[in-house]
């Protein structure tokens, strides 16, 4: 059945210009919204009773955090798809979303120590939830590196395919062995500063600053699946065409 | 395809060949090497595939072996695709490639025996087979220390011990003295007598009557 | 509006140092991010326009060459 | 032709694989030195106080163990594909997740093995606690082949790019972080007299599920190493 | 035929090392990313109180400095060796230790310098105490040439050798001790705030110690191994 | 000496050669490849060293450029002992291996114009020499991205643009198409004739006037 809902997008033109169509509106919609967002976060939001205006990190933090790992989910789904089904456009959305993870989750991981810094007054602790980020910082380098490691752009996606399910599969384990872990030889850090009740004023920037990164990504993946398309068909002539007539438009 | 010129080209649904190529494309670099071949290889044939350097034939071989995977099409053992029938079509197969597969640190003697013991053959004659490539004396010499001819003797010895029907020899020539060059041929002959084929690619002439050598040339393609 | 002036803004009460590392850091990389997708997806065609020249220009080689061998060949015939 | 069963040819590789690291006998010898000089460079670098030294002893044991095991990876695969046997396993008439697992068993009998066998003396070297010698022992034999077997799914998708050297320790040091953190957490609660069984339950239940998975990850990943 | 000067013979060898280098980007980030992973492998396994950490803190950094280059060190003459280029290099008409030194300095300027770089951020990973920051770029700037000069001795003498990974290890490490139990003492005596101008200057003696000395023995090694 | 069969023997006192060896005596693995064996290359001469694999040709060729020292004996480069002026007799050597000292991360032409600057020669030539071994178009391709005998073709391509008067070239034609080997024995004859020596090794029969080649055939010593 889902052989036959994607049958149509599993043709790389087809992909290509659909991801084509639907990239100009999210990245209209993740400028709007991300606009919005920040500056609601950064100047009509209000200040955290007890954390003050530090408190404004959350509004970039949370929504890294989230999608850092939601994106390594999708990275991992399509792996899979593209391991199993021998599906190709499936490895080249895995490539393309490789990169935008390990970004958001150095975001994450430098927002979180910034803003560590005046809570806990350091920069760093070896709390479960940071180290286990740390790992899936180097879980995505590791995919890029197998990725860029391999000339055959096919080959490549099937060995970092293959890379990033045996990561999913310990990522939950890595997560529970910080947890205990670090609560064995202290007591857990990250209760300390359990989660502020959030207020309706506080919740609605968040969403809208969500809203924002998450177009941003699914602008940003479909840009980068054009570009995986292109780099595994380039000697396939409707590549040529489009190629050899968008230099020409861009002579006139 | 406009520039293959296979002279044995056989429909599918030719079922005695032993070995059968159908519609392979072969991209590489976004170079196309070849497009659309079919090839079908029988038994007694001996195949030399030619062509410039870099035409493409290591290419060819390495996916009439099953080492790599075609762009588009398909391989067939005995009609059926040989993806469907690993085992038993690699029980059939010996490949030889650039890299002749001898470990240096094992003596001659060893590393024809693994050899021979990994295809389920009787490793007791492996010292006398030694004597076939001419290493009488090298048995027990480790493969490191002996020159770039007889580290590819070694991986040559097992074509005399070997019970596959399809040889595919990529330059099994290289580095081999004249004597040794004309001892392969006529074991090429043999083998293809005894209801087997080979396929090899060589640079050189072979000396095998015309008659017996099939051939197909890749032709180099620029784009 | 959370704050009374623009330096009150930019302190952001004492903790402006990292609320701002953090926004600047965040927006840095997202903008190297959407740089380099957007210059990867520019040199890819640049790379496919440049091998089509170069396939054109290899083609013409080939027939020069070919048309010297079949000379050649006739010659030895 | 006869076929050769499963076991026979398991146990082929593993004795070729034996062979030729017993002919140059350094190969069994400097995984552990290697492991060895690691573990003295510490009381060299953080200073030589036994109480600290304890104290952070099953974690440096532990540390030279994955770094001494990922230095012994490059053995498992490179070798034989530089110079083409892996090509004609991968050709050979047996399912290829046999040859994968000889390969690792081998592997772990050269390198896992001897590091288990040297464990104790560095272990008083470092002070460790002496209600800890068994955590550590048990640990490590669990352990051990853990690393291997996830080691090898690292080699297989390195070996077939030049320089995949320190590429290899990327891809495979992430993986290795939950065996260090529970086999230490163990040794740390045996140094504590408290009991440790669950650490070593969850070690072995993840030495099963690689023993399992890895195989099979390992010979995708060769079959598109050296496609 | 004109002669190349020695400038010129040892910027083409540099020039040569650094675009093979900058060709597969990863070879630069990867020894950095395995120096990160290393160092972050550490409080994982000792635990995550930061006290502790902050006392081990140099010696963990600079033991990790010493693995990173020991790995990337097989960089400087083992591919050329692999693939001829060494023997080629050996028969230019310029003195070997020009091209020995050039393949150093391009060495050093790879993993060297990029390890210095992220140094201070892995110090704030450890809670290293913040009067240490300026000794341990000191040592770092000053020992980390001296790890690439030494280093190059032992690749010369293994280059010939298969698997000479291990191996390599074993003849290196004792090499670099002298450097490490320096720094580090350098670097806790900052930690004191007290004065470490005298171990600043051992290490800068064993710097220009290696420097005159080392591209000799590594010429005369290679001459050895390619014979 | 009862194997060794020295076509153009000289005494040592003969200046004008290029290279001459004297006494040379190999000993590998405790067998004796050759022994004080005699040798003496001029200008204009193109010599072939032949031999069964194992017979020592590789020993021979490597101890001829100084990259092995012999067990005995001594090489002369124009009357004096190359351990004597190393840079000199480097500046006049051109030595090609087994292994063809190609990097596979660069690209044909970086290759090339890397090993001409070593030489200090003009690198601005480089894309056309390659055009010379059949590699336009891959002049930006990476080697690792290319056939065996392209490979071969980059170390090559160094020979069209040396201007070393010795050539010491072991197994040259390995790989190598009927084209290239023709192309490649042409250019050995116009070194020769202007005033070159060639020293080479193949196992293929060379297509070059016999009165121009000599030989030197290296026996296989069992002992
Ligand atoms: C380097 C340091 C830090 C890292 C790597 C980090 C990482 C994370 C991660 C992975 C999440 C999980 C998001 C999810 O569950 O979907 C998260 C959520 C969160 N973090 Fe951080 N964090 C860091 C520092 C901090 C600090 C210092 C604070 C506040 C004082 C903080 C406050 C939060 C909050 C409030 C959430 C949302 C919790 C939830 O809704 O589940 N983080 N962070
Ligand atoms: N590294 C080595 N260690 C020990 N002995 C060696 C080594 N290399 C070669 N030999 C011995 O020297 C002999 C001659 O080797 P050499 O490589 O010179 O032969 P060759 O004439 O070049 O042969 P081929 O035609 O096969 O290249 C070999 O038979 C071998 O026994
Ligand atoms: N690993 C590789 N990656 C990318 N392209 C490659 C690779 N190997 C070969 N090619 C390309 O494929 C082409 C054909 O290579 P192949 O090895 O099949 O040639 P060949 O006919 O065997 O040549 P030779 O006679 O030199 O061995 C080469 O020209 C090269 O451009
Ligand atoms: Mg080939
Ligand atoms: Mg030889």
């Amino acid at each position: 059945m889902m052989w036959k809902w994607l049958h149509p997008y599993a043709n790389p033109e087809t992909s290509y210009h659909f991801a084509g169509k639907i990239l100009p509106w999210c990245a209209r919609l993740a400028f709007a919204f991300l606009t919005i967002g920040i500056t609601w976060a950064l100047l009509f939001a209000p200040a955290d009773y007890q954390q003050g205006d530090t408190f404004r990190i959350f509004y970039i933090h949370v929504p890294a955090a989230m999608l850092s790992m939601g994106i390594y989910l999708g990275m991992a789904i399509a792996a899979l798809s593209g391991l199993v089904w021998q599906l190709k456009l499936a490895d080249a959305s895995a490539a393309a979303m490789a990169p935008i993870g390990a970004t958001f989750t150095f975001i994450a991981l430098i927002t979180g120590s910034a803003w560590g810094k005046p809570m806990w007054g350091t920069w760093w602790i070896w709390d479960a939830r940071l180290t286990s980020e740390l790992i899936l910082l180097f879980l995505y380098l590791g995919v890029m590196a197998l990725h860029n490691a391999f000339d055959d752009k096919a080959l490549a996606g099937k060995a970092a395919g293959i890379l990033a399910l045996v990561g999913v599969i310990n990522l939950p384990i890595i997560k529970y062995s910080v947890e205990w872990w670090n609560t064995l030889h202290q007591g857990a850090t990250v209760s300390k500063l359990g989660q502020p009740s959030m207020t309706a004023d506080m919740f609605w920037p968040f969403l809208v600053c969500f809203i924002g990164f998450a177009f941003l990504v699914t602008a940003l993946i479909c840009l980068r699946f054009r570009t995986e398309i292109l780099n595994r068909n380039s000697m396939r002539p409707w590549v040529r065409e489009l190629v050899t007539t968008e230099v020409k438009t861009h002579a006139v | 395809m406009s520039n293959l010129n296979i002279e044995n080209k056989a429909t599918s649904t030719n079922n005695n060949s032993l070995l059968s190529a159908h519609n392979l494309t072969c991209i590489r670099e976004e170079r196309v090497l070849f497009e659309d071949l079919n090839l079908s290889i029988f038994p007694g044939d001996i195949l030399q595939i030619e062509g410039p350097n870099g035409a493409g034939k290591t290419s060819l071989m390495r996916i009439l072996a099953g080492l790599s995977q075609p762009y588009d099409g398909d391989i067939q053992f005995q009609g059926k695709s040989i993806t469907d029938q690993r085992e038993l079509f690699h029980q059939n197969l010996l490949y030889l490639g650039h890299l002749p597969g001898v470990k240096d640190e094992l003596t001659a003697q060893e590393n024809l025996a693994f050899n021979l013991a990994l295809h389920g053959l009787d490793t007791s004659t492996a010292e006398s087979t030694l004597t076939e490539v001419n290493l009488l004396g090298f048995e027990d010499a480790l493969a490191s220390h002996l020159s770039a001819g007889q580290h590819r003797r070694i991986a040559l010895s097992r074509l005399w011990q070997s019970q596959a029907k399809i040889w595919i020899l990529d330059e099994p020539f290289t580095a081999i003295d004249k004597l040794g060059v004309e001892k392969l041929e006529q074991l090429f002959l043999q083998h293809a007598d005894n209801g087997g084929c080979v396929i090899l690619t060589t640079h050189q002439d072979l000396s095998l009557p015309a008659e017996r050598v099939k051939k197909v040339s890749l032709a180099y393609r620029f784009y | 509006m959370q704050f009374d002036s623009i330096s009150a803004f930019i302190d952001m009460g004492g903790y402006g140092f990292y609320v701002w590392l953090s926004y600047g850091v965040s927006i840095f990389s997202l903008a190297l991010l959407i740089f380099t997708s957007i210059s990867s997806h520019k040199k890819i065609k640049l790379q496919i326009t440049q091998r089509i020249k170069r396939e054109e220009k290899l083609r013409q080689a080939a027939k020069l060459q070919q048309a010297q061998t079949s000379n050649d060949n006739s010659h030895n015939i | 032709m006869t076929q050769l069963s499963y076991r026979a040819a398991f146990a082929l590789i593993v004795k070729r694989d034996l062979r030729i690291a017993f002919r140059h006998r350094d190969d069994i010898i400097n995984p552990l030195l290697f492991f060895i000089i690691v573990v003295t460079l510490f009381p060299l670098g953080v200073g030589p106080e036994s109480t600290m030294l304890s104290r952070i002893a099953p974690g440096i044991i532990w540390v030279a163990a994955l770094l001494s095991t990922l230095l012994s990876l490059d053995r498992l695969f490179k070798s034989d594909h530089a110079d083409g046997s892996l090509e004609q396993m991968l050709l050979s008439p047996h399912p290829i997740f046999i040859l994968v697992l000889a390969k690792i068993v081998a592997h772990w009998l050269l390198t896992g093995l001897p590091l288990i066998l040297i464990a104790p003396l560095l272990a008083v070297l470092l002070h460790l606690q002496e209600s800890s010698y068994i955590a550590l022992m048990l640990t490590l034999l669990l352990g051990t082949p853990i690393l291997s077997l996830l080691g090898a799914i690292g080699v297989a998708l390195t070996v077939g790019i030049k320089k995949g050297g320190v590429l290899l320790s990327l891809l495979v040091l992430p993986l290795y972080i939950p065996v260090l953190i529970f086999a230490t957490s163990a040794i740390d609660t045996a140094g504590m007299n408290l009991p440790y069984n669950g650490q070593l339950a969850i070690i072995a239940a993840i030495f099963f599920a690689s023993l399992t998975l890895a195989p099979f990850a390992v010979s995708a990943a060769l079959k598109v190493s050296t496609n």
